[in-house]
């Protein structure tokens, strides 16, 4: 296989995951109403998840979970081989980043109904209007 | 509220067991997948749909804002808790080999009370944005 | 390796999903749809999770990402408005920015290792993996070398090697929690009084 | 007890902000919060003297699980002085609090307050002692949330929206970060800054090639990553427009506390990454960033020099103004030499007591007066003499006056730009000088040279415990400016340990 080749398959799902990034990213600034920003903030983060699982998978390797112990017996009576397990440590930091990213949901979405009480509106370019009236 | 017959008896039948599947999920997550936050959200999404189905009186009256709010505070405090344990048994902050006999048995304590702190806090602030986000009235 | 090609197909029709999915939110004026969709995003990306060997993750981006988020927003929907307005004039700068920042990122993939390669710098370093020193070299929990001896290994790491972390990660979620209850929680005795007298004369007349 | 104290520096603000939340009553929450703030402040001197005298710094490992598995806390001089500002002012600034936020925030949400404030705190001196760079993120969250959360509290209803344009650019600028510590890791597999520092000077196999993993283009794209994320987070120009409204409409309190430490943690992150896990070399001789940031320095301190001139609120003006002075801590950083850094972390240091010390008299005229719209300001020179003086002093501070702490960072930046011989960037900071003293000039005008209108009452000076920690920070101020041997003393060690000299 060509050189070429190689880099495509080898990496073209981490460029449908930057694809997924940008379109979440291009959603947070170019949209102007309030609730669709954190809709783009969220696409954004989840393709961010993506990209850090991706570089833990590896090909034909499996969940990182022990059997039991029954599967211990069966190596040594059948000498069949320990399994690949994909790296675990990508998994544990996307755990808290998930976390991270409702908490900022959350605290965001209490911020726009606070600004809807306040303004009337979620249209950043009605808001910044009001603003310059004032 | 007649119409919804269906829908109360279904999600009273239903809500022990979601409960149920997050204490399964807290303390099962040693083993298969899930842990803390999970089971946290888990448990919460009982709540939440009692509180969907029933009115939100009927779930404050389940679960009382004030308690749920200490709750919060509850769950974090197990956590760290532990890890001043460890630090007063001569180890460092969250050194949970430290806590029991031998280090395997410290880590098994230490994993499951942590997560039963990251459970309590996180069904807690669930609940309370869900309390806070349902009741707030629609403006013009 | 025919098991192979199936999930291989499954990947391509997952990531075809997704782009699609995202593509739609994008497009989408219809507020109440968009967000469902982002729930079906969020439900896809669990989906690829799981061929991606992270249970853990997938069934916490289910829960959160299709569960909470899906809610909180319908949520703030019905205390808002149901709809975008129609877009004014297209404006070309974000685009732009978004164009530069794709291009830098690929630009920067081209020496990664690649996808799914068992030699990838992660893998091989530090030595000896996480997964060898919780349970002990062949991965039996009743190994004595093993120092967690738990068959979870994510959960071992998570509470244990990296449980700081998770410790900051409950003081995340106790943060937001509380400045949800600041910005959301009627005071007893303030009832939607009009704004009190402000600290500065440039605000905004009455909504 | 010693060899825990950089964990018990953390945990102790940490563990007060739940109980804060249990204690749901406002005059014990905010005791309680206090007397946290001033036992981390003496723990943090406490910590900077140890860390000063240890060759190499201190390192804690938390759970007992060695780097690169666990994560591990480390203190080294630059990390040492950035709790203690931090605290210090925190301390000074919650003293404040009591009797500035009866008046912004309902008494009911106090304790909430204080619990924020605390969770702030907590987040941004954890980012200052951790050794790992995941975890730095998690606490730059923690901080982040609690400080949009702040901000919110605001009484104008801008507030609202100033706090949510800072979370979506605060979160894009995370998001940045977290991709680029993403890309650092798939190429090193570690995640601690020293342990990576090591492994991005390893060489590699990559397509049949042998490469340095810095050369390579992921780590190239991931040190963009990182400059731009945190470039949002410092307020660096161009990318500083979430600043102006979070500090001008924000309660006296958060902007004092904010205003002087938030971006001083974000130059701080900086600092690390440039200095200690991509090194000098890499940094500022593969890469042309001195030249850019440089450049983005210099235009933003006057860009943002000018807009503050043009402002009628006066707390947007100081806002402006922070933008400007961002704009010369990394102008000291760009030189990349020991003189330029120890300017650009004096300057860091010096500024954060000016511009609190500033704030918090902002917030006495607040209290007084209830606005802090310049027509307002008319003869206020008079009625509230205290603050206006100490409001002046912290002004001659910004200009850069001698005796003032601002005089000490100036001067070594000028030294080591002249140093390098390019004296036309002297001259810039000059003339950049110039328009601090304009728009300081303006409110001096106003305040004392135009009649006070006719209230009945007539306005009065604000209270003692306004002002006492006022007094403090400003009084901060001058001690620095007189006596250096803290500040930068420590701030030359440094830099010297940030260059490479001594271990």
């Amino acid at each position: 296989m060509s050189h070429e080749m190689n880099t495509v398959l080898g990496l073209y799902n981490y460029w449908i995951v930057i694809f997924l990034m940008m379109t979440g990213f291009y959603v947070v600034i170019a949209k102007g109403n309030l609730v669709k920003k954190i809709i783009g903030l969220n696409l954004f983060q989840i393709s961010v998840f993506l990209l850090y699982l991706s570089m833990g998978k590896i090909n034909g390797g499996t969940t990182p979970i022990y059997p039991d112990k029954s599967f211990f017996a069966d190596l040594q009576d059948q000498s069949s081989t320990m399994p690949v397990y994909s790296h675990p440590l990508p998994s544990v930091l996307i755990l808290t980043a998930i976390v991270v990213g409702i908490a900022t949901t959350a605290l965001a979405l209490a911020l726009i109904v606070r600004i809807h009480e306040a303004y009337g509106t979620i249209e950043e370019d009605e808001i910044l209007l009001q603003d310059q009236e004032a | 509220m007649n119409h919804y017959a269906i829908l109360r008896i279904v999600t009273k039948l239903l809500i022990p067991y979601i409960l149920l599947f997050g204490l399964y999920v807290q303390f099962h997550g040693d083993f298969g997948p899930g842990g803390g936050f999970q089971a946290g959200v888990i448990f919460a999404a009982g709540i939440i749909l009692y509180g969907l189905v029933f009115g939100i009186g009927a779930a404050r009256r389940v679960a009382p804002a004030s308690i749920v709010e200490r709750l919060i505070a509850v769950g974090l405090l197990i956590y760290a808790a532990t890890g001043i344990a460890g630090m007063l048994k001569g180890g460092n902050f969250l050194e949970y080999g430290v806590l029991a006999h031998d280090a395997g048995h410290g880590q098994h304590w230490g994993i499951l009370i942590v997560e039963l702190g990251v459970g309590i806090t996180v069904a807690a602030v669930m609940i309370t944005i869900f309390f806070a986000f349902a009741g707030r009235e629609r403006t013009e | 390796m025919a098991d192979s090609n199936a999930a291989q197909l499954i990947v391509i029709l997952l990531l075809a999903l997704l782009g699609a999915t995202a593509i739609t939110i994008a497009r989408m004026r219809q507020l109440w749809a968009a967000v469902m969709l982002t729930g079906v995003f969020s439900f896809l990306g669990a989906g690829w999770m799981l061929i991606l060997d992270a249970p853990d993750v997938a069934f916490t981006e289910a829960a959160v990402g299709a569960g909470i988020s899906t809610f909180l927003m319908l949520a703030t929907l019905g205390l808002t408005s149901r709809e975008a307005k129609p877009p004014a004039a297209f404006k070309p700068a974000p685009l732009v920015v978004v164009i530069v920042t794709g291009c830098a990122l690929v630009y920067g993939t081209l020496d990664m290792p690649y996808y799914g390669d068992p030699d990838g710098h992660i893998h091989a370093y530090p030595d000896p993996s996480y997964i060898v020193k919780t349970n002990g070299d062949n991965g039996d929990p009743n190994d004595s070398e093993g120092e967690i001896k738990l068959p979870n290994v994510v959960t071992a790491i998570l509470a244990s090697y990296r449980g700081y972390d998770t410790f900051g990660e409950t003081t995340v979620i106790l943060t937001a929690g509380v400045g949800v209850i600041l910005l959301l929680r009627r005071e007893r005795r303030t009832t939607e009084q009009p704004e009190p007298p402000s600290a500065d004369a440039d605000r905004g007349g009455p909504a | 007890m010693q060899q825990h104290l950089p964990i018990l520096l953390i945990i102790t603000p940490l563990v007060a902000a739940p109980l804060c939340l249990l204690l749901r009553q406002r005059i014990a929450a905010l005791a309680l919060a206090l007397a946290v703030c001033w036992s981390t402040f003496a723990m943090a001197l406490w910590l900077l003297e140890i860390a000063r005298n240890t060759p190499g710094g201190i390192t804690y490992q938390l759970g007992g699980w060695a780097a690169p598995w666990g994560i591990e806390y480390h203190v080294d001089t630059l990390a040492g002085l950035m709790l203690v500002l931090i605290s210090g002012i925190a301390a000074i600034a919650l003293s404040f609090a009591p009797r500035s936020i009866q008046d912004e925030i309902p008494a009911g949400q106090h304790y909430l307050f204080a619990t924020e404030y605390l969770l702030c705190l907590t987040g941004l001196l954890g980012i200052c002692v951790t050794g790992d760079l995941f975890n730095l993120f998690v606490f730059l969250e923690i901080s982040s949330l609690s400080a949009y959360a702040l901000i919110s509290l605001g009484r104008s209803r801008r507030a609202l929206t100033a706090a949510f344009q800072y979370l979506v650019m605060g979160t894009i600028g995370a998001t940045f970060i977290l991709i680029a510590i993403g890309l650092m890791y798939m190429m090193t597999g570690t995640l601690n800054m020293a342990d990576m520092a090591e492994r991005l000077k390893r060489t590699i196999e990559l397509r049949e090639q042998t490469v340095v993993v810095h050369q390579t283009r992921t780590i190239l794209v991931a040190f963009a990553f990182l400059s731009v994320g945190i470039s949002i987070k410092m307020a660096l120009f161009p990318l500083h427009l979430w600043l102006p409204n979070a500090y001008a409409y924000a309660p006296s309190v958060v902007t004092g506390f904010l205003a002087a430490t938030a971006t001083k943690v974000s130059v701080y992150m900086l600092l690390r990454f440039v200095f200690t896990v991509f090194g000098v070399q890499f940094s500022f001789q593969t890469l042309p960033f001195d030249v850019g940031l440089m450049a983005l320095a210099l235009i933003g301190i006057f860009a943002a020099s000018t807009t503050a001139i043009f402002q009628t609120n006066i707390k947007r003006m100081l806002a402006y103004s922070s933008v400007a002075q961002v704009g010369y801590m990394a102008l000291g950083i760009s030189f990349a030499s020991e003189n330029g850094l120890t300017g650009g972390i004096v300057h860091m240091f010096n500024h954060a007591l000016i511009k609190g010390g500033m704030f918090l008299a902002m917030g006495c005229l607040v209290f007084r007066l209830g606005s802090v719209e310049l027509t307002d300001l008319r003869g206020v020179g008079r009625r509230m003499p205290l603050t206006m003086f100490a409001w002046v002093l912290g002004g001659l501070g910004l200009i850069g006056v001698p005796v003032t702490a601002g005089f000490i960072s100036k001067w070594y930046l000028i030294s080591a730009v002249l140093e390098r011989g390019w004296w036309p960037i002297a001259v810039l900071m000059l003339l950049s000088s110039l328009l601090a003293v304009i728009y300081i000039w303006r409110v001096v005008e106003v305040a004392y040279f135009q009649e006070p209108p006719e209230t009945d009452p007539p306005v009065q000076e604000a209270p003692l415990a306004l002002l006492i920690p006022t007094g403090l920070l400003i009084g901060a101020n001058i001690v620095f400016g007189l006596w250096t041997t803290l500040s930068v003393g420590a701030a030359g060690e440094a830099a010297r340990q940030l260059l490479g000299a001594s271990p």
